[in-house]
């Protein structure tokens, strides 16, 4: 029987002469959350697009609940929300307008679901500016309602705690423990210690 | 000879199309030969310095 | 079997080698056929009734004109090749087309223009022909230029394939709307490249060039296959074998 | 050997209680956000008529005031100003969605990317090559033309720009995130472009001249058919490869 679990095996990938990924391989099962850390350039964020299909790995395999995910790459990407960098928020629109718009092209939810969520992340009371009006720090409190509200298994977080204050950082770190105490898989790009967050595995990757 | 180099009062297209076919022809015998010895110095270099690292 | 087959030319040292081992063959007797196609188009095919010995120029014309096309449509074979089944050498292969197809496409509008000039008076007509030779010439650039601009090989190979897909799809339907657009506006033309009723003493020239610029472009892509392929790939084991040669 | 319930089978895809969004629904949305976005900032949506309207004042200059004589160059100038103008308005196609992850998103949203990019490219269509259809017969009346061959001029102007948008887009996705990309992205485009322009002038030259613009008409509505079902697949496949 197919156990909800990511294994990434043997994964290789170059810029252009430079080998950026060697042979990273490891398992994330249901209820569990991996930590990657490593020194700047060593990868970790090209790691974390490549699990996720958006960076192209020459050699290896990501395997999705036993089946390899570039035989099917819309179901995995079903499966798993991405927070990368760029909160990938519109400047133009309110943050309720990006979150249903955003989470909208992926599953349907209701309104008080997106109410919920952004009372979460302690977005509720800046839902309604456009995004360009708000903090480095409130856009990723409108991102995290976002990661939230996808209702997906799988989270691919980028430096989720950028640009927030201690409370933020809190708050992730018990985002993510609730996440994977309901079952979910966590994935993570870290460069500080989470509080809150202590089961915990960790991937290092070497420069 | 003459006759034949004259191409009948032609000889000002017909030579320059037959020579701008040659340089086709040399452009490609010369740019695919330097094209491969580059890649083989290339590929040296990063063997080299493969085995140096 | 027919996978086997399949399997060994998209591995990089099986056709390297291959590569290295055909090219002088396919160099040499491209090189005697072209000395035979000159003799017989240059001394022994007799002057057109009509265009005197102007007419030879359909010598060096006619295969690049043919070049120029079959160029472009392996590359884009090779390149859908390695779209669907992400195979290295495919992209190498239609990497090492673009320029040799490239050249060719100039040769064969240079050649066109100095045999338009003799039968039409005037060095550039836009005749369907020509103007579709022009427009690939475009294409060929485009497909260049946006393999130089992309840094990464892997993504340079992928997107300009994309193009080169595109592209192929697209020349039945420019040539078509060039030509309907060239009906509208002028008599056929004048240039009669494929007029079924040729002599055989200037057909079997024509025939003979056809082929030594076929093989020739084969020669040159292997040569250039094998720098592509060096340039892709990393395996060092192989490579150290195959420099040795 | 007991057989084990069908949710055992299949992996749970999403939390209890979320159901995925049908992939028409997503395009509907992406659509949308693009129509939302351009309207809170209106003059990306001016500067192509500009520019548009600009290329065609050029003619008179350059030739002559004559309306006898700008009938005959009209559509050679309504053509070279629109396929000008949508070139243009294609570098906002994907750049903002590229910059701020959008682009991202929609590639990891689990929905088709063709799709989601054929929705994409319709909004730029209904937002530059639906207007521009619209000022073209008021260029085309100011360059000789009569009121009569509005409609020929309207309906030849709305079916190519509909192909220029979809070929542009293939363009565009190819050219993100490159630099120097303006030049590029008209090498690319301006070939492919080249039977929307035969076709689409000689319809504009029938319906100025009184004549039956039907067949031109027709072959520009081939093309329009031929690339609305290929070229979002290609434009797809180039944005996944640009974002790697």
């Amino acid at each position: 029987m197919p156990t909800t679990q990511l294994e990434v095996e043997n994964l290789h990938l170059w810029r252009a002469e430079r080998h950026v990924l060697r042979a990273v391989s490891f398992r994330l099962a249901a209820g569990q959350c991996l930590k990657v850390t490593g020194v700047n350039g060593a990868g970790k964020t090209t790691l974390l697009r490549a699990v996720a299909g958006l960076a192209y790995a020459e050699e290896g395999t990501v395997r999705w609940c036993g089946q390899d995910v570039r035989r099917d790459l819309r179901t995995f990407h079903a499966a798993m929300i991405y927070l990368g960098h760029e909160p990938a928020l519109k400047a133009d629109l309110t943050a309720r307008e990006n979150l249903r718009y955003w989470i909208g092209t992926r599953n349907r939810f209701a309104e008080s679901e997106l109410d919920a969520a952004l009372a979460r992340t302690g977005a509720n009371s800046i839902a309604d500016r456009p995004v360009r009006t708000l903090s480095a720090g409130q856009r990723r409190r409108a991102a995290l309602a976002g990661v939230i509200l996808s209702g997906a298994p799988l989270w691919l977080l980028d430096e989720p705690a950028t640009n927030l204050d201690t409370a933020g950082q809190a708050l992730v770190g018990s985002l993510i423990a609730e996440h994977v105490g309901r079952g979910g898989l966590v994935m993570a790009v870290v460069h500080h210690e989470l509080p809150g967050l202590v089961t915990a595995t960790q991937l290092e990757l070497a420069a | 000879m003459r006759e034949f180099l004259d191409m009948g009062g032609y000889a000002a297209f017909v030579w320059p199309a037959y020579a701008v076919t040659a340089a086709a022809f040399l452009y490609n015998w010369v740019g695919a030969r330097r094209a491969l010895r580059e890649a083989r110095a290339a590929a040296r270099r990063r063997l080299a310095a493969g085995e140096g690292a | 079997m027919t996978f086997t087959w399949f399997h060994r030319l998209g591995s990089p040292p099986y056709v390297y080698g291959l590569a290295q081992r055909l090219a002088p063959w396919c160099a040499g007797s491209a090189l005697l056929l072209l000395l035979a196609g000159l003799w017989g188009g240059l001394v022994l095919a007799p002057p057109d009734y009509q265009q005197g010995d102007g007419f030879r120029i359909i010598y060096v014309h006619a295969p690049s004109a043919w070049l120029s096309l079959m160029v472009y449509t392996t590359m884009a074979l090779a390149a859908a090749v390695g779209l669907i089944w992400r195979i290295k050498v495919a992209h190498a292969a239609a990497a090492a087309c673009a320029p040799i197809g490239a050249s060719f496409t100039a040769a064969a509008l240079v050649t066109g223009a100095l045999w338009g000039r003799p039968m039409w008076g005037t060095y550039w007509q836009w005749d369907p022909r020509l103007t579709s030779e022009l427009i690939l010439f475009f294409l060929y650039l485009g497909y260049m230029g946006l393999r130089a601009s992309i840094e990464d090989t892997q993504r340079a190979d992928r997107a300009s394939a994309v193009l080169a897909v595109v592209g192929v799809v697209n020349v039945p339907v420019i040539h078509y709307s060039v030509t309907w657009w060239n009906s509208l506006h002028q008599a056929p033309s004048v240039m009669r490249l494929a007029k079924p009723t040729m002599a055989t003493s200037m057909l079997v020239p024509l025939l003979i060039m056809l082929l030594a610029f076929t093989l020739f472009f084969v020669a040159m892509l292997l040569v250039r296959l094998q720098a592509e392929i060096l340039r892709r790939e990393r395996a060092s084991t192989w490579i150290r074998e195959a420099l040795k040669r | 050997m007991s057989t084990p319930a069908i949710s055992d089978l299949s992996p749970p895809l999403l939390a209890p209680g979320t159901t995925r969004a049908r992939s028409t629904a997503a395009a509907w949305l992406a659509l949308r956000r693009d129509l939302k976005l351009a309207f809170r900032k209106p003059a990306q949506l001016v500067q192509p008529l500009a520019f548009f309207a600009l290329v065609t004042l050029i003619f008179p200059l350059a030739i002559s005031p004559e309306l006898s004589q700008l009938r005959q160059v009209a559509p050679g100038a309504l053509w070279a100003g629109a396929l000008l103008a949508s070139l243009l308005a294609l570098e906002f196609l994907f750049r903002d969605d590229a910059q701020d992850g959008t682009l991202e998103q929609y590639v990891l949203s689990g929905q088709s990317l063709t799709a989601l990019i054929f929705a994409k490219t319709c909004a730029h269509w209904l937002l530059t090559g639906v207007p521009l259809a619209l000022v073209t017969p008021a260029a085309a009346l100011a360059l000789g033309a009569t009121l009569d061959s509005v409609p020929g001029v309207l309906a030849a102007v709305v079916l190519g720009t509909v192909t220029l948008s979809l070929l542009g887009a293939i363009g565009a996705a190819l050219t993100l995130n490159l630099k120097r990309s303006s030049a590029l992205l008209s090498l690319l485009t301006l070939p492919l472009a080249l039977p929307v322009l035969i076709f689409g002038a000689r319809a504009v030259q029938q319906a100025i001249a009184g004549g039956s613009y039907l067949a031109p008409l027709e072959f520009l509505a081939a093309l329009a058919v031929l690339s609305v079902t290929l070229a979002p697949l290609a434009a797809a496949a180039a944005v996944r490869i640009s974002l790697e």
